[in-house]
C-alpha cells in the first residue's frame, strides 16, 4: 500500500503524521523481518567467534602466562574461595567498596600486603572493616604472587594512575 | 487465565517478589555499610551482603522469568503445559535450593562453604556474580534443564509463535551461556573474557530476547493491536540488540589484558546499544497510543511503559556514557559503573519482570485486573519505586563523577579511601532514597492485599475478538 | 504471511497524490532497517578510521603505501559488475518478466563476488606472510577490521544471492512479486556501496 | 539514467579513482576529487541499483545523505590531520 503525500501542505501534526506514514509505506512482512533477525544474529555471531579466535592468538604476549607458577594458581584460587572480589575490584571488575588490586602489589610490594591482611580487621570505629581470613604464610605467599602476576598483564596502561 | 496449567506461574512470581524484598534489604545493609563501614561487622561483612544482594537479584529475576513462561507458553501455544507437576516440583527444587544457598552464604565462612560444597573437584566460585557453590550452579542447571523441556515440549505441540520462539531463544541462550560459569582457568584473563559470555552475553543479549517477548506479550493484551504488527516489530528490536550487543562485548575487554582493538571494536558497537532500546520505548508508546481497547488494567500498561523508558535511560543512555575507551579509561570500576548497573538493572529487567507480573497476577487471582484502589496503590509503588531508582543512579552518578577527578583524573590522585570519605555524603543521599524504595517495594506488596470491586472493562472498539486470542 | 502497512502511522493515508511514484524503496522495509542498521556501523567504523589516522598521520600515509591498490581497483571493479549484474537480474525478472534470464544474471553476480572473495584472500594472504595481524598497529587494525567486516559481508551477500538465484530459476518471483528478490538486492548492493567508500578512503586517500 | 550507463560510468569513476592514487597525488584538492568520485559512485549505486531514483520521500534523501555525512567526516578528519 503506498500512502501518496500531499504537496502545500502546511507543516501541521496531520502533515508530520503523513510523512511518517510515507516512511512506513511499502512491504513490510514478519517472514522477512524474521529472516533478517536469524541471519543478522548468526552473522553477528560469527564475526565475534572469528574475533574471540584472534584474541586467543594474541593472549600469549599479554596476558603474562610465562610467569602463571603453581603459586600463582593456588593464589587465585584464595582470591576466590575469599570472595575478595566480593569488596574489592580487580582490573577494574568487582565490587566498588575497597580499593582495585590489580596493581596494589606495585603500590605497596608484598610485605605491606601481607602485614595488611594478617592485622585486619582495624576496627577503627565507623571505618570500612575486613575481615580476618586467617591465612597461613604459604597462602599468604601465594596470594601475593597472584597480584604480582595480575599485576604485570598488560592492561593498555589501566589503571590511570598508581592509586587504581 | 484460559489454561489451567498456568497457574503453576503464581507461586513463581509470588517468590519472585518475596526474594525481591530480600535483595533490597541486603542493598540498605550495604548503602549503610559505605558510610558506617563497621555496620553489622563482622556478622555480615560487606562482600557477603554484596554476595546476596546481586545473587537474590539473579535468583528472583529467573524466577520471574520462568513465571513468566510458565503462564505465557500454554497461551501462546494454546495448549497445557506439558507437565504442571515437573514445574511446581523444579519450583520448590529451586526454591530450596536457593535459599540454602543464601543461608550458606550468611551462617558459613565463605572459604568454608566453598570446601563443603566441592570447590576443590571444580573451582568455580569467588567471581562476581558467579559466587554459587558448585552444588548450586550444578542445581540450576539441571532445574533449567527440566524447565526448558517442559515448556519446549509444550510449544512443540501447540501454536507456535513469534512471540514464544523468541521467549525460547532467550531462555535456552540463557542455560546455554551459564554453562561458560563453569569454566574458571587459572590465565586470569582468560577468565575474565569468557566469565564475560556468562554476564554480559545474559544482559545485553539473550535476555533482552526475553525481555522483549514479555514485553510483546502484554503490548498485545493490554493494547489488544494486532499481533502480526507488535511479533514484526518485536523481530526488528532484537535484531538491533544482537547487532549491537554481540560485538558490544568488547566494550568489556578494554582494561583486563585483551588486545587493544577490542577498544575500537567495543566503543563503535556499544555505542550503538542504545538504538534498540530507543526503539524498543518508541515500539511499547506507538503501540499503548494505537490500542484498540482501554484495558482494564492501567497498571500493567504503565509498567509495560516503564520499561521502556527506564531501560532506554539505564543500560541506554548510562551505558553509553560511560562505553567509550577514552573515557572508560577513567570511568572502569567506580561508582559510574555502580549507577549504570542500578538503573539499567532495574529499568530492563526488574520492571519487566513486574510488567507481567501486574499483568499476569490478577488474571491468575480470576479476574482480569485489580481493584480500582489496588491499582492506584500500585501505580503509587510504581512511581515511588522508580523515582528514587533515578534518584540513587544520580547520586551515584555524582560519586562516580567526583571519584573519577579525584582518584582518577587528578594531576594529584588521592587514595581510594580518602576519596570514598569525600563523596560520603552522595551515599548517604543515595541509602536515603533507597529507603523511599523500600517503601515504594512495601506498598507494592500491600497492592496485593487490596480489596474492591473489580475494575471494569472499557473497550474502546467493538466487534474485535477477545484479546490475546487473535491472529492477524 | 505479509501484510502491507502504513500501520505505525497514526491518522490515515492523506488524500489524493500529486506527483506519480512509490514513497517506499523496492524490497521489505525489515531488510531496509537492517541495511540502514548497518550503514550507521559503516559511517562510524570510516570515521573512526579518519580521526586514528588524524593522530598518526605518518604512520598511516607510510603503512598505506603497502596496501596493493591495483587489486583493491580491481575489487571495486568486480563489485560494481557485481552489483550491475544483480540490477539487471532484477530488471530482467520485474520488468520483462524473464526468469531464466534473471538467474543468469544472478549467476554473474555471484561470479564476481566470489572474484572479489579470491582477490582479497591473495591479499590477505600476503599481509599474513608478512606478519601482519591485528596487534601490528593502529593502521593495520584499522585495515583488517574494515575490510574483514565487510568481507563477512560479501560471503552473507553471497548467501543471500545463491538463495535467489535457486529461487528464481524455479520461478518464484514474477513481476509485482518479487519482495524477496528485491530485498536480497538492495542487501548486495549495499555491500557495494560501502566498499566505493571503502577503497578510496583506505586504499587511496593520504 | 540506466543501470547499464550509470555502471560504465561507475567503471570510469573507478579508473579515475585508481589514477588519482597511482599519481601519490595528496593534500587538499586530491582529497575533494575523491569524496566528489566517491559521492557521485555511491548515489548512481543508491538511484539505479537500488532502485530509489523513482522513489520520493525521505527514502530517496536518506543514503545519499548517508554518503554526504560520511564524506564529510572524513574531510573534517583529513583537514584536521593537514593541521597537525
Amino acid at each position: 500500500m503506498q500512502a501518496p503525500r500531499t504537496h502545500h501542505a502546511p507543516l501541521t501534526a496531520a502533515r508530520s503524521a503523513s510523512l511518517l506514514g510515507d516512511f512506513m509505506s511499502g512491504t513490510f512482512s514478519k517472514s522477512m523481518a524474521r529472516n533478517v533477525f536469524y541471519g543478522g544474529t548468526a552473522f553477528f555471531v560469527l564475526l565475534f567467534l572469528a574475533l574471540t579466535f584472534d584474541t586467543q592468538g594474541a593472549l600469549p604476549k599479554r596476558d603474562n602466562r610465562d610467569k602463571l607458577t603453581p603459586a600463582v594458581a593456588a593464589g587465585k584460587k584464595i582470591w576466590e574461595v575469599n570472595n575478595c572480589i566480593g569488596c574489592h575490584t580487580l582490573l577494574g571488575e568487582g565490587a566498588y567498596f575497597a580499593p582495585e588490586l590489580g596493581n596494589v602489589y606495585k603500590r605497596r610490594g608484598p610485605d605491606f600486603i601481607k602485614a595488611w591482611i594478617q592485622n585486619q580487621p582495624t576496627k577503627v570505629p565507623g571505618r570500612r572493616q575486613m575481615p580476618q581470613f586467617n591465612l597461613t604464610d604459604k597462602q599468604l605467599d601465594d596470594l601475593v604472587q597472584f597480584l604480582k602476576y595480575t599485576s604485570e598483564i598488560d592492561t593498555n596502561n589501566w589503571p590511570p594512575n598508581i592509586e587504581g | 487465565m484460559q489454561y489451567k496449567s498456568q497457574a503453576v506461574a503464581k507461586p513463581y512470581f509470588i517468590a519472585a517478589i518475596g526474594l525481591f524484598v530480600g535483595q533490597i534489604l541486603f542493598g540498605l545493609i550495604m548503602g549503610l555499610q559505605y558510610v558506617i563501614g563497621d555496620f553489622l561487622f563482622p556478622a555480615i561483612p560487606f562482600n557477603i551482603a554484596r554476595m546476596v544482594h546481586t545473587n537474590l537479584l539473579i535468583v528472583w529475576l529467573l524466577f520471574g522469568f520462568m513465571g513468566a513462561a510458565y503462564y505465557m507458553i500454554p497461551e501462546e501455544s494454546e495448549t497445557e503445559l506439558h507437565s504442571p507437576g515437573l514445574a511446581l516440583a523444579l519450583f520448590w527444587i529451586f526454591l530450596i535450593a536457593g535459599a540454602l544457598t543464601i543461608v550458606g552464604y550468611l551462617l558459613l565462612p565463605y572459604a568454608r562453604l566453598a570446601e563443603l560444597t566441592g570447590n576443590d573437584i571444580l573451582a568455580t566460585m569467588g567471581r562476581e556474580f558467579l559466587e554459587q557453590p558448585l552444588i548450586t550452579k550444578v542445581g540450576i542447571v539441571i532445574v533449567a534443564l527440566g524447565f526448558l523441556y517442559n515448556v519446549s515440549l509444550t510449544v512443540l505441540k501447540g501454536r507456535k509463535t513469534s512471540i514464544s520462539l523468541i521467549l525460547m531463544l532467550g531462555l535456552w541462550g540463557l542455560a546455554v551461556f551459564f554453562l561458560f560459569s563453569f569454566y574458571n582457568p587459572e590465565n586470569l584473563v582468560k577468565d575474565k573474557f569468557y566469565w564475560w559470555w556468562v554476564v554480559h552475553l545474559w544482559v545485553e543479549g539473550v535476555w533482552e530476547l526475553i525481555l522483549g517477548a514479555l514485553l510483546a506479550f502484554v503490548l498485545i493484551k493490554v493494547t489488544g493491536v494486532d499481533r502480526e504488527v507488535i511479533e514484526k516489530w518485536l523481530y526488528v528490536i532484537i535484531t538491533l540488540t544482537l547487532i549491537t550487543g554481540i560485538v558490544g562485548t568488547g566494550h568489556h575487554y578494554f582494561w583486563i589484558g585483551t588486545p587493544g582493538y577490542w577498544q575500537w571494536w567495543g566503543s563503535i558497537f556499544s555505542a550503538l546499544e542504545p538504538i534498540p532500546f530507543f526503539a524498543m520505548t518508541i515500539f511499547a508508546f506507538n503501540m499503548v497510543n494505537r490500542r484498540r481497547r482501554d484495558h482494564p488494567n492501567r497498571a500493567a500498561t504503565l509498567w509495560a511503559l516503564g520499561t521502556g523508558v527506564m531501560s532506554f535511560l539505564g543500560a541506554g543512555v548510562w551505558g553509553f556514557l560511560h562505553t567509550l575507551a577514552p573515557v572508560n579509561y577513567y570511568t572502569h570500576g567506580t561508582q559510574i559503573t555502580a549507577a549504570h548497573g542500578h538503573m539499567a538493572f532495574y529499568g530492563a529487567y526488574v520492571m519487566v519482570v513486574l510488567t507481567i507480573i501486574s499483568y499476569a497476577m490478577p488474571v491468575l487471582r480470576g479476574r482480569a485486573a485489580n481493584s480500582n484502589r489496588a491499582q492506584v496503590v500500585e501505580m503509587w509503588s510504581f512511581w515511588l519505586m522508580t523515582i528514587s531508582m533515578v534518584f540513587i543512579t544520580l547520586f551515584l552518578t555524582a560519586a562516580g563523577i567526583l571519584q573519577v577527578w579525584l582518584q582518577r583524573f587528578s594531576s594529584t590522585p588521592q587514595p581510594f579511601m580518602v576519596v570514598q570519605e569525600q563523596i560520603s555524603m552522595f551515599y548517604w543521599m543515595r541509602e536515603v532514597t533507597g529507603v523511599i524504595f523500600l517503601l515504594g517495594l512495601a506498598i507494592y506488596v500491600a497492592s496485593f492485599f487490596m480489596k474492591g470491586e473489580a475494575a471494569a472493562s472499557v473497550s474502546t472498539t467493538s466487534g474485535r475478538g477477545e484479546i490475546g486470542t487473535q491472529t492477524a | 504471511m505479509r501484510t502491507t502497512l502504513s500501520e505505525l502511522a497514526p491518522l490515515p493515508a492523506p488524500p489524493a497524490s500529486v506527483a506519480a511514484g512509490p514513497t517506499h524503496p523496492p524490497g521489505d522495509l525489515a531488510v531496509w532497517f537492517f541495511i540502514l542498521a548497518e550503514l550507521l556501523v559503516f559511517a562510524v567504523f570510516f570515521a573512526a578510521y579518519a580521526f586514528a589516522r588524524a593522530h598518526d598521520v605518518a604512520l598511516f600515509n607510510a603503512m598505506q603505501e603497502q596496501l596493493d591498490r591495483p587489486g583493491g581497483a580491481l575489487n571495486t571493479v568486480l563489485l560494481i559488475t557485481a552489483s550491475w549484474c544483480v540490477a539487471r537480474a532484477v530488471q530482467a525478472v520485474c520488468e520483462q518478466n524473464h526468469a531464466a534470464l534473471g538467474a543468469r544474471w544472478l549467476a554473474g553476480g555471484i561470479a564476481c563476488g566470489g572474484g572479489f572473495l579470491i582477490v582479497k584472500c591473495i591479499e590477505y594472504a600476503d599481509k599474513f606472510a608478512a606478519g601482519i595481524n591485528l596487534s601490528t598497529n593502529t593502521f593495520w587494525m584499522f585495515y583488517l577490521s574494515l575490510t574483514f567486516f565487510h568481507f563477512m559481508h560479501v560471503i552473507l551477500g553471497m548467501v543471500i544471492l545463491a538463495v535467489l538465484w535457486a529461487q528464481t530459476r524455479r520461478g518464484i518471483y514474477t513481476p509485482g512479486h518479487a519482495n524477496g528478490l528485491e530485498s536480497g538486492a538492495a542487501y548486495w548492493h549495499m555491500v557495494d556501496l560501502v566498499w566505493i567508500v571503502l577503497f578510496p578512503l583506505v586504499y587511496v586517500m593520504r | 539514467m540506466s543501470a547499464d550507463k550509470s555502471f560504465a560510468l561507475l567503471l570510469a569513476a573507478t579508473a579515475a579513482t585508481f589514477l588519482i592514487g597511482e599519481t601519490g597525488a595528496a593534500g587538499g584538492g586530491a582529497l575533494a576529487g575523491l569524496l566528489i568520485l566517491m559521492f557521485a559512485k555511491g548515489r548512481l549505486v543508491v538511484l539505479d541499483f537500488m532502485g530509489l531514483r523513482a522513489v520520493r520521500g525521505y527514502w530517496r534523501l536518506l543514503l545519499p545523505g548517508w554518503l554526504l555525512l560520511v564524506a564529510l567526516l572524513i574531510a573534517i578528519a583529513f583537514r584536521a590531520a593537514q593541521s597537525n
